[in-house]
C-alpha cells in the first residue's frame, strides 16, 4: 500500500480540530465555552501553522494568541460572567440571515480556493516543473515525525542545486529557520532574499522595520489606552 | 588604534563628558540624591575622568614624540647657568656646533616640527558651493587642531577644574538646603530666603568645563567663535549665581556686555578672514596658517594671495588679470597688508575682552560677585587665559604691528591693575586684579615675540592663581568676609590655608634661587623678562621693559601685602576671628595639590629634557618675525635670541621681588612703615587709584549716560508720535471692520447658512441607515464584499470578453 | 487511504482559513454578547493568518516560486500582534461599556443610532 | 530509533511506535516525578521545620510514602459542584497537564535526545507553559465556588503578568547565543563551567535570579503561590477537585516546575554539559562512535536531570523558607522590580555581547569553535537517535544572517 502521507494525516487532522471548534464556537452559546472551544481552535491552527513551516509564526500564535488574548478575554468573560449574559439566546431569524449571508461568503472563498490549479498541491505540476516538483515534493511524503531526515531529502536538496535552500519541507535538515530571517527581516535585512534569485521576485522587496516600529508603538499606545479605559470606568462606578 | 585617531579620541571624549554631566543635571539635577547633592559628584567624576583622559592624551603624545632638546644657542655663560640648573639638562658641546646653521636659515625650518593633527569630526553646514566663488566653500564644521599646546591646556584645565570641582563639593555645601541670603534685604525687611542651588552650580560648572575644552581643542576660527561665546554665556550665569544680589547681576550684565564690545571685534576679524581667505580652518593646506606662512616660503610670514586680491579688487574690477606674477607685484607694493593687521586686530580684540585687557578689562574685578570657586576656574585660570591661549594659536597670523599693539596694550593693562590692587582691600578683588595684570604680562610677552615665554607664563600663572583663589575662597569660608582689614592672624586658625597660600604668592612673585632652582613663577618670569630686555634692546621700546619689571615688583609686594594682612599680625576683629575655623580636607586638599603644581610645575624631570617648557617648545609655530610693513623699523626679536639676556633678566626678577616682599614686610609684616601715611602723603594718587582709575566713571560718562539719554528720546518719540500713528489706524481699522461685518452677516452667512440647513436635512434623511445594530453592519459588510466580488469577477469578464 | 496519501495543497489550507473566516464572520454577527463579537473577530483574523502562512509557505503549490516568502509569515505577525491590540482594547472598551450600561448585549449599545 | 523500526514495521506504525515510546519517556517526567518531587518536598519541609517527614512507610526515608500518596488519590471519590460546568470542569485539569507535559517535548535532555527537535524551543516551551494557566481558570471558573474563581483570577493575573519579565530574560541568552534553538544553545556552552552564560557576563548572572523569581512565581509556588493561598481561598483553583483531576494539576504544576528549571538549565547552566567537559575529555563523543556518544548523552542526561532536580528542589526550599506574598505586592513584584531589573539587564547583556562578544575572559573557548565545529558534526552520519546531528547547528546569525549570502 502507498504510504500514509503524514503530513495530510496531520493536516487533516489539526485541520478538523480548528473547523470543529470554530463551528462549535458559533453554535455555542455559553459566553465561556465559546472562550474555550476558540482556544482549542486556535491552538489546532497553531499547529497548521507549524505544518506549514512557519514555526515561528505557530510558537507566536500559542504564546500570544492563545496564552496572551484569550486569557485576556477569559478575564471580561468572568468580569462580565453574571447569569444573563453568560448565554445570550439569538433571534432565530438572524440565526437565518447569518446562515445566508455566511454561505454565500463560504461560497466565494471556496470557488476562490479551488480556482487556481497551481494551489492545488504540488503534485498537481506540469511535467516541466518535475525534476524541482519531485524534490520539494519529497519531503513532503516523508513520513511525519521530527528532524527526520534521510538521504532523499539530502539528494532532492541536490539535485535542486539551483534552487534556493529555503525550500525544503519544515522538519528536513535545511529547514528555514523562519525564526532569524524574521528577526532580521523586520530589522529591516531581508536575508532570505538573498537567496532569491529571481530579481523581478527580490525587486522591490525591503524590510519591515518601519512596521515592526510602528506596531511597537501602537502596541504600547493600545496599552495605556486599555489601561486609561479600565481606569476611567472604576471611576466612573464609585 | 593609529595615534592620530587615540588622540582625537581621547581628547574628543575629555571635551564631551562635561557636556554629558551637564546634560544628566539639566535633566535630573534636583532628584539626584538629596536635593541633588549627586549632582556635584557627577559634575566631579565627569571632570576627573576628562582629566585623566587628558593627561593619558599626554602621556600617549610624549611617548610618540618625546621631547627634543631645546634647540637654542647657548652662550658659555649660560651654559653654565643651564649646567647648574635642574631646567635643562643639555650640554654646551652639543648644541656648540648648531648656532651657525640656526642662525643662517632662521628658527623657520629648524626641525622642531611635529605636525599638528587637524581634521573635522562633524560638518555643521556647507555654504557656498565649489567654484561658486573662488573661494573653496565655508565649511562650518566641529574639528579639532591638537598640538602639544592643545594637550598641555587640555591636561592643565582637567587638572585644575578637577580640583575645583571638589573644593566646590565642600565650598557649595550651604547651598544643599534653603539658603538665608543675608546680602538680600527685601522690600519688608527680611532676607531673601530661597532654595538651595547646588545642582546649578555644577551643572553651569559642567557646561563650562565643555565649553572651555571646546575652545581649547577647536579646528576652525569659527568654533573657536562659538566656544567663546559660550564660555562667555557659562561666566555670565556663574557671575549671576546669587542673581536677586543687586551687585552680582549687574556684574554679570556688565561682564557680558563688556565681552560684546571684544567679540565685536573679534567679528570683524573674522570677517577679514573669511572675506579675504574664504576659510576658518586651522591646520591643512588651505588653512589660515598655511595660507599665511606657507611652507614653501620657509613658513615666512606671506600677505595670502586672497587678501591681495581683495585689497586690489578695484584694479580686478578695471580689468587687470590676477594673475600669479600680477599678485606678487601687487603684494610687492603691500597690498592686503591692512587686511592682515586687520584680521589680527580683530582677533585680539575678542582675547582684550575676553581676557580682561586696558580698555576693556573693567568686567573681571566684579566678575567676583560669583562663587569663589567660579572665580578661580573662570576668572583666573582658564577662562581669561582663553584671550592669551587664542593670542598664541594665532600668533603665525599677527604681524608685527599687531604684536607691538598687543605688547603695550599688555604692557598697559599689566602696570593699571597692579596699581591698582596695591590699594584694593577686598581679598578677591586683590586677586582679581593681580590676574589682570598677570595676563596683560602674558598678553605683553606674547606681544613682542616671546610665544613660549607667555603661554609658559600662561599655564604656571593658571596654577598659582587657582591655588591663590582657592585659598581666599577657604578664608571667606571661614571668615564669612572679603575685607582684608577685617582679618588677620588668621595663621593660626587655618595653617593649611595659610601655607598653601603663602606658597601661592612666592609662586606669583616668582621667587627663585637664580641658577639653581625656584617655584613655577621665576622660570616663566624670566622668560617673559629676557624676552623683554631682548625686546627692548633690539627695538628701543623699554617702557615695556619698565612695565614688565615693575609690575613684577608690584606683584610680589600687594601679594605679601595680602598675604600679611590675612594671616600674619594680630586679628583686627576679634568676632570673625573666633569664628573662623580651617576649611574641611575636601577643601584644602586641593589647595594642596595645586600648590605642589604651582611649586614643581615648571621643574625638569631630572635627567629627561621633559619640562612644561620644552613641550610647549614643540607646539611653537613655525616661521620667523619678519619686519612690519607699515611700522617698517619694527622687528619683533626671535624668542631664542633672547637667551643672553637671561642673566639680567634673572636679576632682574629676583631683584624686583625681593624689593617687593621687602617693600610689604616692611610696611605690613613688621608694621616699621605705617601705610597711613602714605596714604595721606600721596592722597589725590591713592584716590585716584583707589577708585581704578575712575574708570568705571568715564565709562559710565563716556558710555552709559549717552546711551540712557538717546534711549530716552527713543521713548518719548514713540509716545508722542507712534502711538498717535496707532490709535488712529486702529480707528480707522474699526471702521472698516464694520462695513466687513455687515457684508459677512448678509452674504457669506447666508450661504453658510443654506450650506448648513442642506446639509442637515440630508443627514436627517440619510440617518435611518444608522441602525447602531452592530451585528447588522457585520451583515452589510458581508454582502457588500460578496457583492463587490460578483460585480468585478464580472465586470473583468465584461473586460475580458471586450477586449 | 487514498485521502491520507495525498498531499495537501494551498487550497485546502485555504478551506480551512475560508471556514474560520467564516464561522467568526457569522459569530459577530450572530452573537448579541459583546465578548462573543469579540471571538468572532479573533476567528475572523486567524483565518485570515491561515491564509497568509498557507500562501507564504513554498512547497503547498505547483507554483512555489509565487510564493510569499517571509511576506506571509511577517504579515501574520502584524496580524497577530495587533490582534492581541485590539484585544485588550476591545475588552476595555466591553468593560467600560458594561460599568456604564450593565450590560453587554451589543443590541442595547444603540444610543448613537439615527 | 524510528528509523530503526521502521526496518521491520511498515514505517507508520514504526513512527506510531516511536513517537509512543517518545511519550512514555517523557510521561515519566511528570508522572514518576511528580511522585518523587512530593517526597522530596516533604522530607526537605520537615528538614526545614526540623521535623522527621514521613518515615514509616516503606523503610527509613518512607520512601514508598509517594506511592502511597497516588493510590490513595487515585482511589479518591471523584466528586463535582452540582452546578459546576461540567465539560469544562472536566477538562481544566487535563488542559493544565497537557500544557505542562508538551512543554516537555522541546526540552533537550542531552546531545540531541530531544523529543521534537525545533528551532524555536524557547519560544515553544514559553508558550505552552503560559497555557497552564487555561486550565488553572477554567476549572477555577467552572467548578462555581467562590473560592475557585478567586484563585483563578488572581492566577490569571498574576501569570498574565510574569510572562513579561520571564519572557525578558529568556531573551537575554537567546540573544547571546543568537538562536532561540535549545540545542544550539546549550551546545554553545560546552566546555568548562566558565562557559555557562550565567557566567558570561554581570547582566546574565542577574538575569537568571530574575528569571527564577518569575519561574516561581508562573508556575504559582510559593512564595507567588496565591492561587491556592490555603489560608485564604480553602485552596484556590483547585478547591472543588479531588482524586485524580486533583492529582492531575498535581502532576501539571511539578512538571511545569521540572520545565522552567530545565529551561534555566539549559539557558544558563549549559544544559546537559557538565561543569567540566568530561564526555569530551574520555573522547565520548559522537566522533569516536555510537556507543561512545550513548555514553555520553547518559552522561549529559545525567548532568540536566540533575541540575533539574536541584532546579526543583531550590523552589521547594524557597517554598518552605519564604512567608506567601499578598496579591498587590506579588504585582508589584513583577512590574516595579522584575521587569525593570530584567529590561536593564537585557539592555547590559546587549551591550555587552556587543563589545565583548566573547564574554568574560574566564571562557575556556570561544562560541566560534562551537560554530566552526558545529557543521562537520551536522554532516556526521549518525546512528543513534535521530535529531542528534542537529545537535549543534551553525548560529543561524551566521549562516542566515545575511552577512555571507548562503552556500
Amino acid at each position: 500500500m502507498e504510504p500514509i502521507n503524514w503530513h495530510t494525516f496531520f493536516f487533516l487532522l489539526f485541520s478538523l480540530v480548528a473547523c470543529a471548534f470554530a463551528v462549535a464556537v458559533l453554535i455555542s452559546t455559553n459566553i465561556v465555552r465559546m472562550a474555550f472551544y476558540l482556544t482549542l481552535s486556535l491552538g489546532a491552527t497553531s499547529g497548521l501553522f507549524f505544518l506549514a513551516g512557519a514555526d515561528f509564526v505557530g510558537a507566536m500564535q500559542l504564546l500570544i494568541y492563545v496564552g496572551g488574548t484569550l486569557v485576556l478575554l477569559i478575564f471580561g468573560v468572568m468580569l462580565t460572567a453574571q447569569g444573563p449574559f453568560i448565554s445570550m439566546k439569538t433571534a432565530g431569524g438572524e440565526w437565518v440571515l447569518a446562515t445566508i449571508v455566511g454561505g454565500a461568503l463560504l461560497a466565494l472563498l471556496l470557488q476562490t480556493a479551488f480556482s487556481v490549479n497551481d494551489w492545488h498541491g504540488p503534485a498537481a505540476a506540469t511535467p516541466s516543473h518535475f525534476g524541482a516538483r519531485e524534490a520539494s515534493s519529497d519531503p513532503l511524503t516523508q513520513p511525519f515525525t521530527p528532524a527526520t531526515e534521510t538521504a532523499s531529502v539530502r539528494t532532492a536538496s541536490v539535485t535542486r542545486g539551483a534552487k534556493p535552500a529555503g525550500e525544503p519541507s519544515p522538519w528536513s535538515e535545511e529547514a528555514p529557520r523562519t525564526a532569524t530571517r524574521l528577526g532580521m527581516g523586520l530589522l529591516g535585512a531581508r536575508v532570505d532574499l538573498l537567496e532569491q534569485h529571481d530579481d523581478t521576485l527580490r525587486h522591490g522587496m525591503s524590510g519591515y522595520l518601519l512596521p515592526f516600529e510602528i506596531v511597537s508603538v501602537h502596541l504600547l499606545v493600545v496599552l495605556v489606552g486599555a489601561a486609561y479605559l479600565a481606569r476611567a470606568k472604576r471611576r466612573a462606578r464609585n | 588604534m593609529e595615534l592620530s585617531q587615540t588622540i582625537p579620541l581621547l581628547l574628543g571624549l575629555a571635551w564631551l563628558l562635561p557636556l554629558a554631566s551637564f546634560a544628566v543635571i539639566v535633566l535630573f539635577g534636583p532628584r539626584m540624591g538629596k536635593s541633588g547633592v549627586l549632582s556635584g559628584h557627577v559634575a566631579t567624576g565627569a571632570i576627573l575622568t576628562s582629566a585623566v583622559l587628558s593627561l593619558l592624551a599626554l602621556a600617549l603624545w610624549l611617548e610618540k614624540h618625546g621631547v627634543q632638546e631645546p634647540q637654542q644657542p647657548e652662550h658659555d655663560s649660560h651654559g653654565a647657568r643651564r649646567m647648574s640648573t635642574v631646567r635643562r639638562v643639555t650640554h654646551v658641546a652639543e648644541n656648540e656646533p648648531e648656532h651657525a646653521d640656526e642662525f643662517a636659515d632662521g628658527p623657520a625650518d629648524r626641525p622642531r616640527g611635529i605636525q599638528p593633527l587637524f581634521g573635522s569630526w562633524y560638518s555643521l553646514g556647507t555654504f557656498g558651493s565649489e567654484g561658486a566663488s573662488r573661494f573653496p566653500p565655508l565649511r562650518v564644521e566641529i574639528g579639532y587642531y591638537i598640538d602639544t599646546l592643545t594637550i598641555c591646556m587640555f591636561a592643565m584645565v582637567g587638572v585644575i577644574a578637577t580640583c575645583i570641582h571638589f573644593y566646590s563639593l565642600a565650598y557649595m555645601h550651604e547651598e544643599l538646603d534653603d539658603v538665608t541670603d543675608h546680602e538680600v534685604t527685601l522690600p519688608d525687611g527680611h532676607h531673601l530666603h530661597r532654595p538651595g542651588r547646588f545642582p546649578r552650580f555644577f551643572q553651569y560648572l559642567s557646561l563650562f568645563c565643555f565649553s572651555m575644552l571646546g575652545l581649547v581643542i577647536a579646528g576652525n576660527l569659527a568654533m573657536v567663535f562659538v566656544f567663546w561665546e559660550l564660555v562667555g554665556i557659562c561666566s555670565y550665569l556663574l557671575i549671576g549665581f546669587y542673581y536677586e544680589r543687586k551687585s552680582a547681576s549687574t556684574a554679570a550684565n556688565k561682564a557680558f556686555i563688556v565681552n560684546r564690545v571684544g567679540d565685536f571685534g573679534m567679528i570683524i576679524g573674522m570677517m577679514a578672514l573669511w572675506g579675504s581667505l574664504g576659510t576658518f580652518t586651522f591646520g591643512g593646506p588651505d588653512g589660515v596658517f598655511a595660507l599665511v606662512r606657507p611652507a614653501s616660503q620657509k613658513h615666512h610670514l606671506v600677505v595670502p594671495d586672497g587678501m591681495v586680491r581683495a585689497a586690489a579688487r578695484d584694479q580686478i574690477a578695471a580689468g587687470v588679470a590676477p594673475t600669479s606674477t600680477q599678485i606678487n607685484a601687487w603684494r610687492q607694493d603691500g597690498y592686503g597688508y591692512g587686511l592682515l593687521v586687520i584680521a589680527g586686530l580683530g582677533v585680539f580684540c575678542g582675547c582684550v575682552g575676553k581676557s580682561a585687557q586696558f580698555p576693556l578689562h573693567v568686567w573681571l574685578p566684579d566678575a567676583m560677585e560669583g562663587p569663589t570657586p567660579v572665580s578661580a576656574l573662570i576668572h583666573a585660570a582658564t577662562m581669561v587665559a582663553a584671550g592669551v591661549y587664542l593670542v598664541g594659536r594665532f600668533f603665525p597670523v599677527l604681524t608685527p604691528e599687531v604684536l607691538l599693539v598687543i605688547a603695550y596694550i599688555g604692557g598697559i593693562t599689566l602696570f593699571i591693575a597692579a596699581t591698582i590692587a596695591i590699594t584694593a582691600t577686598d581679598i578677591k578683588r586683590v586677586l582679581a586684579y593681580s590676574t589682570v595684570s598677570q595676563l596683560g604680562l602674558m598678553m605683553l610677552s606674547l606681544g613682542i615675540g616671546g610665544w613660549l615665554a607667555g603661554l609658559y607664563h600662561l599655564f604656571t600663572h593658571a596654577f598659582f592663581k587657582a591655588l591663590l583663589f582657592l585659598c581666599s575662597g577657604s578664608v571667606i569660608h571661614a571668615c564669612h568676609t572679603n575685607e582684608m582689614p577685617r582679618m588677620g592672624g588668621l595663621r593660626k586658625k587655618m595653617p593649611w590655608t595659610a601655607y598653601t597660600m603663602l606658597i601661592g604668592c612666592l609662586a606669583i612673585s616668582g621667587v627663585g634661587i637664580p641658577g639653581f632652582l625656584g617655584l613655577s613663577g621665576f622660570y616663566s618670569k624670566d622668560a617673559i623678562l629676557a624676552q623683554a630686555f631682548s625686546f627692548a634692546d633690539s627695538s628701543g621700546h623699554t617702557l615695556l621693559l619698565v612695565a614688565a619689571t615693575a609690575g613684577a615688583a608690584i606683584t610680589s609686594f600687594y601679594m605679601f601685602r595680602l598675604w600679611y594682612m590675612t594671616f600674619a599680625g594680630s586679628p583686627r576683629d576679634k568676632h570673625i576671628y573666633e569664628h573662623a575655623h580651617e576649611s574641611p580636607s575636601v577643601m584644602y586638599l586641593p589647595l594642596v595639590i595645586l600648590a605642589v603644581f604651582a611649586v614643581g610645575v615648571a621643574w625638569t624631570m631630572p635627567l629627561t629634557p621633559l619640562s612644561l617648557e620644552n613641550l610647549l617648545e614643540q607646539a611653537r609655530p613655525k616661521g620667523a618675525q619678519s619686519a612690519g610693513q607699515i611700522w617698517t623699523d619694527l622687528t619683533i626679536p626671535e624668542e631664542h635670541a633672547s637667551h643672553e639676556f637671561h642673566d639680567q633678566a634673572t636679576l632682574a626678577a629676583t631683584a624686583m621681588w625681593v624689593i617687593g616682599i621687602l617693600l610689604a614686610t616692611a610696611f605690613y609684616g613688621v608694621r616699621s612703615l605705617d601705610p597711613e601715611d602714605v596714604r595721606v602723603q600721596f592722597a589725590k594718587l591713592y584716590s585716584f587709584v583707589r577708585h581704578k582709575w575712575w574708570f568705571d566713571e568715564i565709562y559710565a560718562v563716556l558710555f552709559v549716560q549717552p546711551v540712557l539719554l538717546l534711549s530716552r528720546a527713543a521713548a518719548g518719540i514713540d509716545r508722542r508720535w507712534i502711538d498717535w500713528l496707532v490709535d488712529r489706524s486702529a480707528g480707522w481699522t474699526v471702521g472698516v471692520s464694520r462695513v466687513d461685518d455687515a457684508i459677512d452677516r448678509w452674504f457669506v452667512d447666508g450661504l453658510v447658512d443654506r450650506i448648513a440647513n442642506s446639509t442637515y436635512s440630508l443627514g436627517l434623511a440619510l440617518r435611518g441607515w444608522q441602525s447602531g445594530r452592530l451585528r447588522r453592519y457585520v451583515m452589510w459588510i458581508v454582502v457588500g464584499t460578496v457583492g463587490l466580488f460578483v460585480l468585478i469577477s464580472w465586470f473583468l469578464e465584461l473586460a475580458v470578453a471586450g477586449s | 487511504m487514498n485521502l491520507l496519501s495525498q498531499p495537501v495543497g494551498l487550497s485546502h489550507y485555504l478551506v480551512v482559513g475560508a471556514v474560520l473566516f467564516v464561522a467568526g464572520v457569522a459569530c459577530m454577527a450572530t452573537k448579541r454578547n459583546a465578548l462573543g463579537v469579540l471571538l468572532g473577530i479573533e476567528l475572523v483574523l486567524n483565518g485570515a493568518n491561515v491564509n497568509f502562512v498557507a500562501f507564504s509557505s513554498s512547497w503547498l503549490r505547483s507554483d512555489s516560486q509565487f510564493a510569499m516568502g517571509l511576506e506571509g509569515h511577517l504579515v501574520a505577525l502584524f496580524v497577530i500582534v495587533l490582534a492581541a491590540a485590539e484585544a485588550a482594547v476591545a475588552l476595555a472598551i466591553t468593560l467600560n461599556f458594561y460599568n456604564n450600561h450593565a450590560t453587554i448585549d451589543v443590541d442595547r449599545a444603540d444610543e448613537l443610532q439615527g | 530509533m524510528a528509523e530503526f523500526l521502521a526496518l521491520y514495521l511498515p514505517s507508520w506504525l514504526a513512527y506510531l511506535v516511536a513517537g509512543l515510546v517518545h511519550c512514555a519517556l517523557l510521561l515519566l517526567i511528570p508522572f514518576a516525578g511528580a511522585m518523587f518531587f512530593v517526597w522530596v518536598e516533604r522530607k526537605v519541609s520537615a528538614r526545614i521545620q526540623d521535623r522527621l517527614g514521613p518515615t514509616r512507610v516503606g523503610g527509613r526515608f518512607g520512601w514508598l510514602q509517594l506511592l502511597a500518596d497516588g493510590l490513595k488519590l487515585i482511589n479518591k471519590e471523584d466528586v463535582m459542584p452540582k452546578d459546576a460546568d461540567a465539560l469544562l470542569f472536566r477538562m481544566a485539569p487535563y488542559v493544565s497537564f497537557c500544557a505542562s507535559f508538551t512543554a516537555l517535548l522541546a526540552l533537550p535532555f542531552s546531545q540531541g535526545w530531544v523529543p521534537q527537535h525545533m528551532n524555536v524551543g524557547v519560544f515553544f516551551i514559553l508558550a505552552v507553559l503560559g497555557l497552564e494557566v487555561f486550565g488553572v481558570i477554567l476549572g477555577g471558573y467552572s467548578s462555581a465556588s467562590k473560592w475557585s474563581l478567586f484563585g483563578a483570577m488572581r492566577e490569571a493575573a498574576q501569570v498574565v503578568s510574569y510572562e513579561v519579565p520571564l519572557g525578558l530574560c529568556v531573551v537575554v541568552p537567546v540573544m547571546i547565543a543568537g538562536s532561540m534553538d535549545l540545542v544550539t544553545i546549550a551546545s554553545m556552552q560546552a566546555g568548562l563551567f566558565t562557559n555557562w552564560f550565567i557566567f558570561h557576563d554581570p547582566f546574565t548572572f542577574i538575569t537568571f535570579w530574575v528569571y527564577f523569581t518569575c519561574a516561581v512565581a508562573s508556575v504559582n509556588r510559593a512564595p507567588f503561590d496565591l492561587a491556592e493561598a490555603e489560608s485564604e481561598l480553602v485552596a484556590g483553583f483547585h478547591t472543588e477537585y479531588s482524586g485524580f483531576r486533583w492529582l492531575a494539576f498535581y502532576m501539571a504544576e511539578y512538571g511545569s516546575m521540572f520545565a522552567v528549571s530545565g529551561l534555566a538549565a539549559i539557558l544558563f547552566f549549559g544544559g546537559w554539559n557538565g561543569p567540566l567537559p568530561v564526555a569530551e575529555l574520555l573522547r565520548l563523543t559522537h566522533d569516536t562512535g555510537p556507543v561512545a556518544g550513548y555514553l555520553g548523552n547518559l552522561l549529559g542526561l545525567f548532568n540536566f536531570v540533575f541540575k533539574c532536580v536541584a532546579g526543583v528542589t531550590v523552589m521547594i526550599w524557597v517554598r518552605w523558607t519564604l512567608p506567601r506574598l499578598r496579591i498587590d505586592q506579588v504585582l508589584k513584584t513583577c512590574l516595579k522590580y522584575c521587569t525593570p531589573l530584567a529590561a536593564g539587564a537585557f539592555l547590559g547583556a546587549a551591550v555587552w555581547t556587543l563589545y565583548l562578544p566573547g564574554g568574560v575572559g574566564l571562557r575556556s573557548r570561544p562560541y566560534v569553535e562551537v560554530l566552526e565545529r558545529a557543521p562537520q558534526n551536522a554532516r556526521q552520519p549518525s546512528t543513534s537517535a535521530a535529531p542528534d546531528r542537529i545537535a549543534a547547528k551553525p548560529q543561524p546569525i551566521l549562516r542566515a544572517g545575511g552577512i555571507n549570502p548562503p552556500e
